[in-house]
């Protein structure tokens, strides 16, 4: 299994039934194709759909696309609507997961995610608004990039949010931000408690109740 | 996925006296009459009620106040329920008084997490009393806060098994908004349709805001 | 012709092609039987409908109401719509026109009609907004109530409004609240100047354009 | 009543040099293609243009970017089109990046006549810079304030001889908040009805807010 599949299928075990779920561009959006058997769940597209699916062969439309302007499908009882309702969805407290990648994360559980000043400024999208109104923020990431760690002790990128996320998903290990710092809950299959450590860029507290990363509901 | 349609009698014995709750509907018209007289046959009471407006006496929300089962009104307008103004005037209730457009964005700023909204309606008057004021660009502006609350009860034209929505007409009035704004959202809806029956452009309140779904019709 | 009629006419002149229009309760709601010939008025219902007339026997129906909980009826073309759009449309100034009723109106053109504190209070419903929001406010109302004049120096009850509105008509006079004053326009047919001086609680500027009112388009 | 239905040389030649413009569409999907291409055409130049993204290079409104007609961008998003970030880094463009539901709201408060809203989002980055906060009930907000422009360009599905249009799906997206939001507002539709032929309670944009109409399909 590739690092990408692994992160997707922890990170769907925890969407729940009856949930309504935005995933972000990229890798979260993988999560869809390993939602637990007998969970339904409601997928958001931020420009306005609830209840998409992948697209369906030869009932692509133009009028039918994910935030990416790609093709998609709307599944039976899916509803429509404009960009003050959709983000009054995300901003009101009604959006109960979202997943979205990361470029670092703090030991306070902050998350940078929308600019490199200087380099790349993509403008934040609906990335601040998910991050600041989601019940749940669930960061799905690598745990490092071109050899550095992605998770560090204080932020340096402009940051999408001051609210703490809920839940950190990597090719390594999931981790919870909380009150006393971040709390290395599970290791991915094969990696040590050691080699997460040494791959962190900030403090982690191990958790008495450490285990081992399930990947099937 | 859970079964959302329940029955009239288990909806409403959710709601625990004292409890605040949004009413759709205008002089009744797209208001939830089952829940309101379940709610009377179950004396639910020391309610707070928001709504546009107490209807008539004898007809939707405005039977509640004749029952006494009101604690506190939110509402623009009292003016063809002599029952609440009575109650009122005799202290029994609380009523505050709030212009239509200026309730229905306070509704909608709950329910899609607005901190409040900056409205020029009322600025001079006795409104204004008790409210911070914003200049924007030398403009006198409102600060009106948010209102939520534990329950709405809405009333629907169509609701599929999911718990999309449909409204008629000007039975929609304040549905739509007061579905954002209520922790727990209960539908009356005339038709119920399987989940697939109402097309994604003409749901008008999505199914994941909708929590319970009661028939309408007496079965 | 009474005195209500005369009013509703006068007011209908005010109305042109392609208006969006809210009436008000009583008297501002027999303006509609009065557009002249040729003029499309959309007419809007505050609980969420424009494009409104008047109901069709035979095809009364539960879900579409005037304001006050009455049967009405849509013409082609009509639109409907939630309490927060309705509102919208009359506070974002698409409202061309209101017609409302009134208690009182002042020589700053400040209107008073929600409130007889201690005897009256039904609550304003929309005409805070209306009379906020309009692009022009115009009162229709008899000029006495009781033998005492509805225009006075200073409202003595509770504005409605600290706008100035634009029009006032009266079964007496046509009165235009401006910067320096009240500004008398036409005179009722057969009422003379002072007719309307003399049943008028405030001071009034005769216009030097002063006409008799007219009541055909 | 007016004629509503123009041709699209008609409808962009009202449009001014150094108009500001909201143009519906997420991704190009729902934006008004042949009112793009039409003011390409008429070079029309020293733009402010207000939407929620800029596309792609060659679709869209990206076009307008890349023919160098833009001054300035209001928007939430810029990273799929390379030519809008070459030209605000060489100081060509400028750029206002805006939360995306934020955007909606100051959009949806320009044209529905509020002051402005209060917004957790961007609170504590560097989208609070400049900006008031506000405190309700102990939590910070930020004042964002409203955005309306001289034109709204929309894209409808239908749009009926009075104006009244639907949209489609996810085609809907930001069209009907600018439609409340510009002083003129030019729908171009892809199916032109005549007036009776959408139902009330279909129609997502009511006609008084549209002043001009133009066929999306070339005739």
């Amino acid at each position: 299994m590739d690092e990408k599949t692994l992160i997707a299928k922890r990170v769907a075990l925890e969407l729940f039934d009856g949930d309504l779920v935005n995933l972000g561009i990229g890798l979260p959006t993988l999560v869809a194709r390993y939602v637990p058997v007998g969970r339904h769940v409601f997928f958001q597209s931020e420009n306005g759909i609830l209840g998409m699916s992948g697209p369906i062969t030869g009932a692509e439309n133009n009028d039918l696309t994910d935030a990416g302007g790609s093709p998609i499908s709307a599944l039976p009882g899916a509803a429509s609507f404009d960009s003050a309702l959709s983000f009054g969805l995300i901003r009101g407290g009604h959006l109960d997961v979202t997943v979205l990648g990361g470029l670092q994360l703090d030991e306070e559980g902050h998350l940078a995610n929308w600019m490199v000043p200087g380099k790349m400024v993509p403008g934040m999208g609906g990335a601040m608004d998910l991050v600041t109104g989601a019940k749940r923020v669930i960061v799905a990431m690598q745990h490092s990039a071109k050899g550095e760690s992605k998770i560090v002790k204080r932020c340096t990128l402009p940051l999408t949010s001051v609210r703490r996320v809920d839940l950190v998903v990597t090719d390594l290990a999931v981790i919870e931000p909380t009150d006393s710092g971040l709390l290395l809950k599970e290791t991915a299959p094969g990696v040590t408690v050691e080699q997460v450590i040494a791959n962190t860029g900030a403090e982690l507290i191990v958790s008495p109740d450490l285990r081992t990363m399930p990947l099937e509901g | 996925m859970k079964n959302k349609l329940i029955s009239l009698e288990d909806a409403v014995a959710r709601i625990p006296d004292g409890a605040s709750i949004l009413f759709g509907g205008f002089m009744a018209v797209g208001g939830p009459t089952r829940l309101v007289d379940e709610i009377i046959r179950q004396r639910k009471s020391g309610l707070t009620i928001i709504a546009n407006d107490t209807a008539r006496p004898h007809q939707g929300i405005g039977k509640l106040v004749v029952e006494k089962l009101v604690a506190k009104v939110i509402t623009s307008h009292i003016g063809l329920n002599p029952d609440t103004q009575k109650q009122m005037i005799a202290g029994d209730i609380e009523v505050e008084l709030v212009p239509q457009g200026t309730l229905a964005e306070r509704i909608r700023a709950g329910g899609v997490g607005l901190g409040g909204v900056l409205t020029p309606t009322g600025v001079g008057t006795t409104v204004e009393e008790g409210k911070r004021t914003v200049e924007i660009d030398g403009k006198t502006f409102l600060l009106e806060t948010p209102i939520k609350a534990d329950f709405a009860l809405l009333a629907a034209k169509q609701a599929d098994l999911y718990g999309n929505l449909t409204y008629a007409l000007t039975a929609r009035n304040f549905n739509p908004i007061m579905a954002l704004a209520g922790a727990t959202v209960i539908a009356e809806a005339e038709d119920i349709l399987p989940v697939g029956c109402i097309a994604p452009d003409a749901v008008m309140t999505p199914s994941v805001l909708v929590d319970h779904i009661v028939t309408a019709r007496p079965r």
